[in-house]
C-alpha cells in the first residue's frame, strides 16, 4: 500500500517547459529574476535559485524534491531579489495560495509577479532522502490531501495533468484523532509536543506568512510571550502563532518542514483553518480576497457560544 | 522610578462599611513605586480635591490613582483636578471600589482583599501612563434634530433662533407629532391644534431651519462637532418646490377609502394626501400601496389636474449628506396596542379585554380624535361600531404600564391625567352620560395637575373605582366590565356603551435600530438612555447626542418643551466653541514595526486608517505604513487587536498597560 | 435577604476582560442596585471587546486566572459601531484553538451584557465563578511555569544531569 | 403510514374516567382505537390529588404527581391525559420541580426516585389538534357534524397557570374551536368559555357549583349554543349532573346536552352512540343529535 | 389594629412565601385579583385583601375566615396578576399551614371533604366517588344531601358500587409516610 509509486513522469516535461518559458521572459525582458528550482549537490536535491540571465535558465528544475515554498524569496527573503523589475515566480498550488494570500495583505502586487504555475502530483516529504522515488509512503503529509495539484490564474503553467491518486488523509485523520481526546489528554499530547521546541525559530522564518518586521514575540515592553525556550514559553508561542495564521495560512507546511524537532506544527494551522472553514465558509483559494475570515464580519455570524 | 499617589476614598460609609480602607491605604502604600497612600470621606467633595492636589503639589506625585467609585462617574471630576494641580490628566486612574466592590460583596475581608488588588492592579497599570496632549477638533455650527414632534420643534426653533444652522427630519409627511393629534391639553384645557400650528409654521418659515419630511436617518458617521449624516428623503411622488398646496389633487383622487392614521384609522383620506388640513409642509404625498397609477399603471388624474406640474410619478428616494456638529434625538412615542402579540415577543397583549377584537374598545389617541373638533365625527364622541354616543362610558388606566407579567413595569406618567381630562372632555360632550375609572394608583404630581384630578370626581362626576379591571367581554352592543372596587371589597360590573384604555407609552418602532446608527444606548423597552439619571438627563454618553422628549422616556407636553429647550441649550453651549477638545484615546501607528498589510485598515469601524508612504532622503520609496486619522478615530482599538505585530496602539489603552494589570493578579 | 456566607476550599480567581459601554456599565448597575456577587472577579476595562486581543485570555491563564469572562455590547449595540462584531470572530476562532490544545472550555466565557442588564452580569460572574470552583484551580498553565526543564528530545541522560548539577 | 405517523402513548386516565366520566373513558378508548393512535394505561397509577392535595398539603401533592411521572416513564413514549385537573397538575409539577431544587428533592426522597421532568404530559386535545393534526383528524371524518352548534368550555385548568407551559394561549385560546371545526362542526363566540364552574365545591358546598354554572349554562344558551363541549370530568359533572338542579334553583330551562370532545369527535369519526356512552349522559343528547340528523 | 413591629408577624409571611415560592411584597394592591375572582362573593376578605392583611402580618385574620377556603384554585387571579404575584400558591400556602394547626377556620365542610379525599388516597390509593359523598353525607350531617342524584348516577353507571382496587398500595401508603417522616425530622415544611 504504502509502496504505491506516484506517477511524476510529467515533472521532466514540466522541466523543460519551466526552462523554456523562463528563458523566453528573461530574454525579452518581462521580468528581471525567475525564480525557481535548482538541483543541489546531493543526489536528487533540489534548491531555490534565483536566475537573472537568459542563459542560466537551464538550470531550473521541477521534481518531488522541489519542496519549498518560494514566495518567502518575495517578502522577507528578498535580498537577493533585484529590487525593481516584474519577478517570475516557480509555484506549486499550495505555493501559490500563499502568494494570493500576500497578496491579499498587501504584501505583493499580481501585476509585479510572473506567475509560472506547476502541475504538481506531490513532492517528497522532509524526513525521506532526495532521490526516493515518490510513492504513498514518500509523500509528503500535506500532499496527502492536497487539492491544488494543477493552480489556476497563473501566467504560464506547463499543459501537463498530474495524476493524482486518492490518499488517506494524514491532518484530518489527526485532527479527528485529537478531537476525540478529552481536554486533559489534549493537554498533555500538545504538552509533550511544544516540550520540545528549542525556539529556533525556524518556522516563523520560513513562514510566507510571518513577514512582520518586529514579531510581538520577541517584544519585551511589554513581554506578551516569554522568549526563553521553557514550556511556558513555548506553548504561549505556539499558540500565538496559529492564532495568527489563522485564516490566513493555505497549508504550505513549510513550518512543519523545517522544524528541527518535528513539531507536527501544521496540524494546528490545519484545525484553525477546517474550523474558519466550518464557521464562516472560509478557505484559502488562489482567488485574491481584500478581506480575511477575520477581518470582516457578518451580523448573523454564530454566536452560540456566547450567553 | 515613579511618584504615585493613591486616595483610598470612604464614600461616606458606601465604601468604609465594607471595604477597610485604612487597611487598603496601609497595604497599597508597601507597593513599590506608591511615594504617598491616605484614605478620605469624600475624595470628591472639594476639600477632598483639596486633599489631592496638596499631595500631588507637596510629595512631588507623577501619578494618582483614586480608588473610589466607577470611572464613568468621577473619572472626569479626578483627572479635572490632577490636571489643575499641574498634572497630565491621563496620568491618573480610578479603581473602582465601590460599584464593583463594597456594593456587591458583605463580607469585609474578601472585599477589603478585592480593593488592594484592584487597586494594585491599577497602580501597576498608572506607571505605564502616557502623558496624552489633548486634541482639538473643530465644531461644524449645524445641528440635526430627528423628530418633528413637539420636542423636536421646540429644540429646533431654539437652536435656529440663537443664530444657528438645524436640520429638522420627520419620517411622516407632516411635522406635528402626536401633539397634533390631541384634542385638547390638561391641565387648562387649552386646544392643542391653537397652540401647536403655530409653532409648526414658525418652522417652516424660520431662514435658518431646513425641513426634511418623509424622511429618515440612513446613516450617522462621525462624532461630536463633526458628524456626517445620510437623509433619506423617501420619494413623496410631489415635487416640493412646485406644489402650492391647493389641495385639487387630494379632491380628484379616486380612491377615497383609505383608512388615515393620523385619525386613527377613524377617518378616511385619499390616496394623494396630506395627514391633517393644518400640515406643515402643506405638500401632499402619495401613498404608493394604495395608488391606482402605481398598482395599476393606470389613472393619473392627480398629475392631470395639478396645475403647477408638481405630481412626480418617477420621483425616487433621494439621500442627502449634512454636516452637523450635534444631534437632538426627539423621536417620541407609541401607544402599546393590547392586541395578541407574536409568540416569543417579550411584550404581551391583552387577551382578557379581547386582544383589540372588541370594536367600541378604544384607546386614549383614538379617544383624542373622536372627542376633537377637527377630528372624523367633528368633535362627537361616537361609538366606532354603530355611531351611538356612549352613555355609559368606562376608562381603564394602567393597561400595560405597571404590568410586570405584560413585560412592562414602569408607570406611563401622562395616563392619570390625560384620563381625568377625557372625563371632563366626555361630560362636557355627553351631558346624560356617565364615566367611569378603574384606576389603581392616581399620579398627580405637577402644578395644578391634582387639582384637575379633584376636579374631575367633584365637578363632572366622574366616578373613579380603585381596583383594575380583571376582564371585559362583549354582551350584545354592551361591553361587560368585570372590576372591583377594594375600597369596599365588592366586586364591580358595568355594563358598557363605550371603554377607552389608557394604554402604556411605547418608545417609537424601530428606536432600538435608530440607536444603532447613532451608537447610543437604550434600555430594554428601547428608551434612549440619558448619561446620568440625575445630572446629566438630555445627554446620551455619546458626545454630541442629546435627548427630547418621550424617546428618553415617559413625558407630558410641559416636561417635554422643558427638554428640548435644555438640548436645545446644550447643543448651543457646543457651538459657543470653535474648537473642541476630544479625549486623545486615539490609535497611533508606530511606523517602524507596520509592515503595512493593513489589517487595522479592513478592520476599522471609522475608516480612520490611511495609508502613508514613508520615502528616504531621495525620495526613494521605503515602504507603505498605516496611519490613523485622530480626528476620525473613535477609540475602539480593534485594529490593534487585529495587528499581527501590534505596530498600531491605542493610547490609554496600550498592551503594557493592560498586560501590567493582568500581571498585577 | 442574605444568605448565610460558604466557605469554599477553593477560591478561583478570575478575570474578566469588559468593554466599558456595555459590561462595565452593566456591573457599574449591578452595583448601584446593591446585587450581590462572588468577590472573585478582577475587572479589566477596555474601550470595546474589538480591544481585547486574544493573547491577553492567555496571558490571564498563566498568570494564575482560573477562568476568564469576555463580555461586552449586544451585536448591533456596540458604541464603535462593529468592534463586537470583530470580537465575535476572532473569539470564536481562538477557543477553538485554545480548546485544540486541551484548554477547558468550562473555564472560559463569552457574553454580552448591557448597560441594563446589571442582573445578567451578576448570572456571569456567579456563573463562571461557580462552574471553575467545581472544575477546581487551573492546573495546566500553572505546572507549566514551573517546569524548568531543557527541550525534551535532547533530554539525553547526560544532560539532565548537566541541568541537575547547575 | 410511515414510522414516524405511529403515534403511541402512555395513558392515564384519572380517577374519575374510572368512576363518574366512564363514558370519557370509553369513548376516548374507542375514538383513539379508530384513530390508530395507541393508549398503554398507566399501571397502577394513583390520584394524582387534584385539587384537594396542592390545597392543603403541596408536598403530597407534588409527590403523587411525581409517582405517577415515574410510573408513566416506566410505559414510555408522551404521556396522554384526559383529565383537566390532572393535566394541570402533572405539568405543574414537572414545571415547579424543575424551578426548585429543594422541592424536587424533597420530592424524590418522597417517592425514592428520582422524578422524570423532561417527558411530554399532553391533554387529549393536544394530542388530536396538534401530534394528529388538523389536517389528519379531518381526513379520519365520515359523518361531518355539520349544523351542529358548540360552545366550547375550556374552563380554568387546561391552560392556566399561565407560567407553566400549557396548552394554548391562557387568555384566548382556540384549540377546541380548531378541532370542532376540523370536524364541520360549528362553534359560538361566548363569554363564559374560560370562567370557573365551581369545581371540586360540588362534594362541600354544592350551592356555590350551582351559582357559577348557571352563569356558564346562561351565557351559551344567550350564545345560541345547541350543546356545550368540555374536556374535563369535573366540569362535565357540574354543567351535566347538576343542569336538572340548576334548572330548578334559577326557574330556567336548558335541556343542554354536555359532551366530552371524545364523543363529539366520535361521532364525526363514525363511532356508534354505545361505544361513546352517550347513554351515559344526564341530560339526554339524543333530541339534538336525531334532530342535527348525527344519529 | 395596631400596628407595631409585634403584631406583625414577618416569620409567618415568610413561610408562605417559601411554600408558595412567590412574593406577597410585590403586591401593590391593584385588585385585579378580585375583581375576576368566580368566588369572591363568597369570601369575608376578597382575594386583594388577603394579601393586603399577610403584607401587614395579620395572618390571623385571614385564618380565621372562610376566605381561603372557599378559593376554587381556578387560578384566575395567577393568570392576570400584573405582578405575577401567584396567588392560588398563597391560598394553598395558607391553607396547609391552617390545616396542620387545625386552623380556627369556621368554614368545616370544605375542609372535611379535603380529609376525606386525602384519606381515600391514602387508603385506595384513587378516588372512589360513592364513598367519598357517602361518608361526607354522615360526618357533615347532611343525610338527604343530593338524594335526588343518587339512584339516577348509579343507574347511568356513574357511581360505581365496586372498584378495581390498585395492585400497588403499599407504595402509596409508603409516601405517605415518608412525607409524615420528613416532617416529623424538620426536614420539610
Amino acid at each position: 500500500m504504502h509502496d504505491n509509486p506516484i506517477d511524476t513522469s510529467i515533472y521532466a516535461a514540466v522541466t523543460e517547459a519551466i526552462q523554456g518559458e523562463a528563458r523566453r521572459i528573461l530574454s525579452e525582458g518581462h521580468v528581471a529574476a525567475v525564480v525557481g528550482y535548482a538541483a543541489a549537490r546531493r543526489k536528487g536535491s533540489a534548491q531555490p535559485v534565483v536566475v537573472t540571465r537568459a542563459d542560466d535558465a537551464g538550470k531550473l528544475i521541477f521534481s518531488a524534491a522541489c519542496v519549498n515554498n518560494l514566495a518567502v524569496y518575495l517578502t522577507k527573503a528578498r535580498k537577493e531579489i533585484p529590487k525593481s523589475g516584474k519577478i517570475g515566480i516557480v509555484v506549486k498550488g499550495c505555493d501559490l495560495k500563499a502568494l494570493v494570500g500576500l497578496m491579499g495583505e498587501s504584501q505583493l502586487k499580481r501585476e509585479e509577479l510572473y506567475l509560472i504555475g506547476v502541475p504538481c502530483a506531490g513532492v517528497l516529504a522532509s524526513t525521506i532522502q532526495p532521490d526516493t522515488a515518490l510513492t504513498a509512503g514518500t509523500i509528503a503529509p500535506k500532499c496527502r490531501e492536497c487539492d491544488a495539484h494543477l493552480p489556476t490564474g497563473c501566467d504560464f503553467v506547463p499543459a501537463r495533468q498530474p495524476v493524482t491518486p486518492e490518499l488517506e488523509k494524514h491532518y484530518s485523520a489527526e485532527i479527528a484523532r485529537l478531537e476525540a481526546m478529552t481536554p486533559a489528554e489534549r493537554w498533555a499530547y500538545w504538552k509533550g509536543q511544544f516540550k520540545k521546541c528549542i525556539k529556533c525559530y525556524a518556522c516563523r522564518q520560513v513562514c510566507p506568512f510571518c513577514f512582520c518586521e518586529q514579531c510581538l514575540c520577541d517584544r519585551n515592553k511589554p513581554q506578551m510571550v516569554e522568549t526563553t525556550p521553557r514550556p511556558a514559553g513555548n506553548f504561549a508561542w505556539h499558540i500565538v502563532r496559529a492564532m495568527h495564521l489563522a485564516g490566513r495560512c493555505a497549508g504550505c507546511a513549510e513550518c512543519e518542514r523545517v522544524c528541527p524537532m518535528d513539531i507536527p506544527l501544521n496540524l494546528l494551522n490545519r484545525k484553525m483553518a477546517k474550523e474558519l472553514k466550518e464557521l464562516y465558509d472560509y478557505e484559502a483559494g488562489f482567488e485574491v480576497r481584500e478581506k480575511g475570515p477575520l477581518a470582516t464580519y457578518d451580523e448573523k455570524d454564530d454566536q452560540s457560544f456566547i450567553k | 522610578m515613579s511618584r504615585i499617589g493613591v486616595f483610598i476614598c470612604h464614600c461616606g460609609e458606601n465604601i468604609s462599611r465594607t471595604v477597610d480602607v485604612e487597611r487598603v491605604a496601609a497595604e497599597v502604600g508597601k507597593l513599590p513605586g506608591v511615594a504617598f497612600a491616605t484614605d478620605y470621606k469624600y475624595m470628591c467633595s472639594d476639600p477632598g480635591q483639596g486633599l489631592l492636589k496638596k499631595a500631588i503639589r507637596e510629595e512631588r506625585l507623577s501619578h494618582v490613582v483614586v480608588a473610589a467609585c466607577s470611572p464613568r462617574m468621577h473619572e472626569k471630576t479626578f483627572r479635572k483636578a490632577v490636571e489643575s494641580a499641574g498634572l497630565n490628566p491621563f496620568l491618573c486612574e480610578m479603581a473602582n471600589i465601590r460599584e464593583h466592590c463594597s456594593w456587591v460583596h458583605q463580607d469585609r475581608k474578601e472585599a477589603t482583599v478585592k480593593a488592594i488588588e484592584l487597586v494594585g492592579m491599577m497602580v501597576e497599570r498608572v506607571k505605564k501612563n502616557r502623558v496624552l496632549p489633548t486634541i482639538t477638533v473643530p465644531v461644524t455650527k449645524r445641528a440635526l434634530v430627528i423628530g418633528g414632534g413637539i420636542a423636536g420643534i421646540q429644540a429646533a426653533l431654539d437652536i435656529a433662533d440663537a443664530g444657528y444652522e438645524v436640520i429638522l427630519v420627520e419620517r411622516e409627511p407632516s411635522i406635528g407629532g402626536h401633539m397634533a393629534q390631541l384634542s385638547e391639553t390638561f391641565p387648562t384645557l387649552d386646544c392643542s391644534q391653537c397652540i401647536m400650528t403655530p409653532k409648526m409654521v414658525d418652522v417652516a418659515n424660520h431662514p435658518r431651519i431646513r425641513l426634511y419630511t418623509y424622511a429618515e436617518i440612513e446613516r450617522v458617521e462621525g462624532y461630536i462637532g463633526n458628524f456626517q449624516v445620510t437623509v433619506r428623503r423617501k420619494a413623496r411622488s410631489v415635487i416640493e418646490e412646485k406644489c402650492t398646496g391647493c389641495g385639487v389633487c387630494m379632491e380628484k383622487c379616486p380612491v377615497k377609502k383609505i383608512p388615515n392614521k393620523f385619525d386613527q384609522n377613524l377617518g378616511m383620506r385619499p390616496a394623494i394626501y396630506v395627514p391633517f388640513p393644518q400640515a406643515v409642509p402643506n405638500t401632499p404625498v402619495i401613498d404608493r400601496e394604495n395608488c391606482i397609477k402605481f398598482k395599476t399603471g393606470k389613472c393619473g388624474v392627480c398629475r392631470k389636474v395639478c396645475g403647477p406640474g408638481a405630481v412626480d410619478y418617477e420621483q425616487e428616494d433621494r439621500l442627502i449628506v449634512e454636516p452637523v456638529g450635534a444631534i437632538v434625538v426627539a423621536t417620541g412615542f407609541d401607544l402599546y396596542s393590547i392586541e395578541e402579540k407574536p409568540k416569543g415577543s417579550p411584550i404581551k397583549g391583552y387577551g382578557e379585554f379581547g386582544h383589540g377584537r372588541i370594536p367600541d374598545v378604544i384607546d386614549g389617541m383614538t379617544f383624542e380624535r373622536l372627542a376633537s373638533a377637527s377630528g372624523p365625527t367633528g368633535g362627537k364622541i361616537l361609538r366606532p361600531s354603530d355611531g351611538r354616543e356612549p352613555k355609559q362610558i368606562v376608562f381603564i388606566q394602567c393597561v400595560g404600564s405597571r404590568a410586570r407579567e405584560k413585560g412592562i413595569s414602569y408607570c406611563s406618567k401622562i395616563c392619570c391625567m390625560y384620563t381625568a381630562k377625557h372625563t371632563m372632555l366626555y361630560h362636557h360632550k355627553v351631558h346624560d352620560g356617565q364615566a367611569y375609572v378603574f384606576f389603581m394608583d392616581a399620579r398627580t404630581p405637577g402644578k395644578n395637575y391634582d387639582e384637575f384630578w379633584r376636579r374631575s370626581i367633584e365637578e363632572e362626576e366622574a366616578v373613579y373605582i380603585r381596583g383594575m379591571v380583571s376582564r371585559l367581554y362583549q354582551k350584545g352592543d354592551k361591553i361587560v366590565v368585570m372590576g372591583s372596587d377594594i375600597a369596599v371589597g365588592v366586586q364591580v360590573e358595568i355594563e358598557a356603551d363605550m371603554v377607552v384604555l389608557a394604554t402604556a407609552v411605547q418608545p417609537q418602532k424601530g428606536a432600538d435600530a435608530l440607536a444603532q446608527k447613532l451608537g447610543i444606548s437604550y434600555d430594554k423597552y428601547n428608551f434612549y438612555s440619558e448619561a446620568h439619571a440625575k445630572l446629566r438627563p438630555v445627554e446620551c454618553a455619546t458626545a454630541g447626542i442629546y435627548l427630547a422628549g418621550a424617546c428618553q422616556g415617559p413625558k407630558d407636553i410641559p416636561d417635554t418643551v422643558s427638554q428640548a429647550s435644555a438640548a436645545a441649550a446644550k447643543v448651543i453651549i457646543l457651538f459657543a466653541r470653535d474648537q473642541l477638545e476630544r479625549e486623545p484615546i486615539v490609535a497611533r501607528v508606530r511606523e517602524a514595526g507596520c509592515v503595512g498589510c493593513f489589517y487595522c485598515k479592513k478592520v476599522c469601524p471609522y475608516g480612520a486608517v490611511e495609508e502613508k508612504e514613508i520615502r528616504d532622503r531621495q525620495g526613494n520609496l521605503v515602504k507603505v505604513v498605516a496611519y490613523v486619522n485622530p480626528g476620525v478615530c473613535g477609540g475602539c482599538g480593534t485594529c490593534q487587536a487585529t495587528c499581527p505585530s501590534k505596530s498600531v496602539e491605542l493610547d490609554g489603552y496600550t498592551d503594557e498597560q493592560i498586560v501590567a494589570m493582568i500581571e498585577a493578579l | 435577604m442574605h444568605p448565610e456566607k460558604t466557605k469554599h476550599a477553593f477560591e478561583p480567581k478570575i478575570i474578566a476582560f469588559v468593554c466599558t459601554w456595555c459590561t462595565y456599565a452593566g456591573a457599574d448597575l449591578a452595583g448601584t442596585s446593591r446585587m450581590q456577587y462572588p468577590a472573585n472577579v478582577r475587572v479589566l476595562k477596555f474601550p470595546c471587546t474589538g480591544r481585547i486581543d486574544p493573547v491577553f485570555i492567555l496571558k490571564a491563564f498563566q498568570q494564575g486566572a482560573d477562568g476568564v469572562l469576555v463580555s461586552g455590547c449586544h451585536p448591533g449595540d456596540c458604541h464603535y459601531i462593529a468592534g463586537n462584531f470583530h470580537a465575535r470572530r476572532r473569539f470564536a476562532a481562538f477557543r477553538k484553538l485554545l480548546e485544540f490544545v486541551g484548554v477547558d472550555l468550562g473555564r472560559l466565557q463569552f457574553s454580552w451584557v448591557s448597560a441594563a442588564e446589571g442582573g445578567k452580569w451578576v448570572e456571569m460572574v456567579t456563573g463562571l465563578t461557580e462552574r471553575v470552583r467545581l472544575m477546581g484551580p487551573m492546573q495546566e498553565f500553572k505546572e507549566l511555569a514551573l517546569e524548568e526543564q531543557w527541550s525534551g528530545a535532547i533530554n539525553t541522560p547526560e544532560l539532565q544531569e548537566a541541568y541537575n548539577s547547575i | 403510514m410511515t414510522p414516524r405517523n405511529i403515534l403511541r402513548y402512555a395513558y392515564y386516565p384519572g380517577c374519575s374516567l374510572h368512576a363518574s366520566a366512564g363514558e370519557y373513558d370509553l369513548s376516548t378508548r374507542e375514538l383513539f382505537k379508530k384513530l390508530n393512535i395507541g393508549l398503554t394505561e398507566v399501571p397502577d397509577w394513583f390520584c394524582c390529588g387534584a385539587t384537594p392535595a396542592h390545597n392543603v398539603d403541596e408536598l403530597l401533592s407534588l409527590s403523587l404527581c411525581a409517582k405517577n411521572l415515574e410510573l408513566a416513564a416506566r410505559v414510555g413514549g408522551d404521556l396522554a391525559v384526559a383529565c383537566a385537573a390532572c393535566f394541570s397538575r402533572l405539568k405543574t409539577t414537572q414545571h415547579v420541580l424543575s424551578e426548585s431544587d429543594v422541592k424536587r428533592q424533597q420530592v424524590e426522597k418522597a417517592i425514592d426516585a428520582p422524578v422524570p421532568l423532561n417527558g411530554n404530559v399532553k391533554h387529549l386535545l393536544d394530542i388530536l389538534a396538534r401530534d394528529l393534526g388538523l389536517e389528519r383528524l379531518g381526513q379520519a371524518v365520515t359523518k361531518p357534524l355539520f349544523g351542529l352548534k358548540v360552545a366550547c368550555y375550556y374552563g380554568c385548568l387546561l391552560t392556566r397557570p399561565p407560567e407553566v407551559p400549557n396548552l394554548d394561549c391562557v387568555e384566548a385560546p382556540t384549540i377546541m374551536e380548531d378541532v370542532l371545526r376540523a370536524i364541520g362542526a360549528e362553534t359560538v363566540a361566548w363569554s363564559h368559555r374560560l370562567e370557573c364552574c365551581g369545581a371540586n365545591f360540588t362534594l362541600s358546598r354544592p350551592g356555590v357549583v350551582l351559582q357559577l354554572s348557571h352563569a356558564i349554562l346562561d351565557s351559551a344558551k344567550a350564545a345560541g349554543a345547541d350543546c356545550i363541549m368540555v374536556a374535563c370530568p369535573l366540569c362535565h359533572g357540574n354543567l351535566d349532573i347538576r343542569q336538572k338542579e340548576i334548572e330548578g334553583v334559577y326557574s330556567t330551562h336548558y335541556a343542554m346536552p354536555v359532551f366530552y370532545i371524545t364523543q363529539l369527535v366520535g361521532l364525526a369519526a363514525g363511532l356508534k352512540a354505545d361505544k361513546l356512552g352517550l347513554d351515559a349522559l344526564i341530560v339526554n343528547p339524543m333530541p339534538l343529535l336525531k334532530e342535527k340528523g348525527l344519529l | 389594629m395596631l400596628l407595631s413591629s409585634e403584631t406583625m408577624d414577618v416569620s409567618f409571611v415568610r413561610k408562605v412565601e417559601a411554600l408558595s415560592g412567590t412574593s406577597v411584597r410585590r403586591c401593590f394592591q391593584c385588585g385585579k385579583c378580585s375583581a375576576g375572582c368566580p368566588m369572591a362573593t363568597f369570601m369575608e376578605h376578597p382575594p386583594n385583601r388577603v394579601v393586603r392583611l399577610l403584607q401587614l402580618g395579620q395572618w390571623q385574620r385571614i385564618l380565621a375566615g372562610r376566605s381561603i377556603w372557599y378559593c376554587a384554585s381556578c387560578e384566575t387571579c395567577s393568570t392576570r396578576c400584573p405582578n405575577k404575584v401567584h396567588l392560588s400558591s398563597i391560598m394553598d400556602a395558607l391553607r396547609k399551614l391552617s390545616w396542620d394547626d387545625e386552623g380556627p377556620s369556621k368554614e368545616s365542610y370544605v375542609q372535611l371533604a379535603n380529609k376525606l379525599f386525602l384519606q381515600n388516597i391514602r387508603t385506595y390509593g384513587r378516588q372512589y366517588e360513592l364513598r367519598l359523598a357517602a361518608v361526607f353525607n354522615v360526618k357533615s350531617g347532611q343525610f338527604l344531601k343530593d338524594l335526588m342524584l343518587g339512584p339516577k348516577l348509579i343507574t347511568k353507571g356513574k357511581l360505581k358500587m365496586f372498584h378495581k382496587k390498585n395492585k400497588n398500595m403499599t407504595e402509596i401508603e409508603k409516601i405517605f409516610s415518608r412525607i409524615d417522616e420528613m416532617r416529623k425530622n424538620g426536614e420539610a415544611l
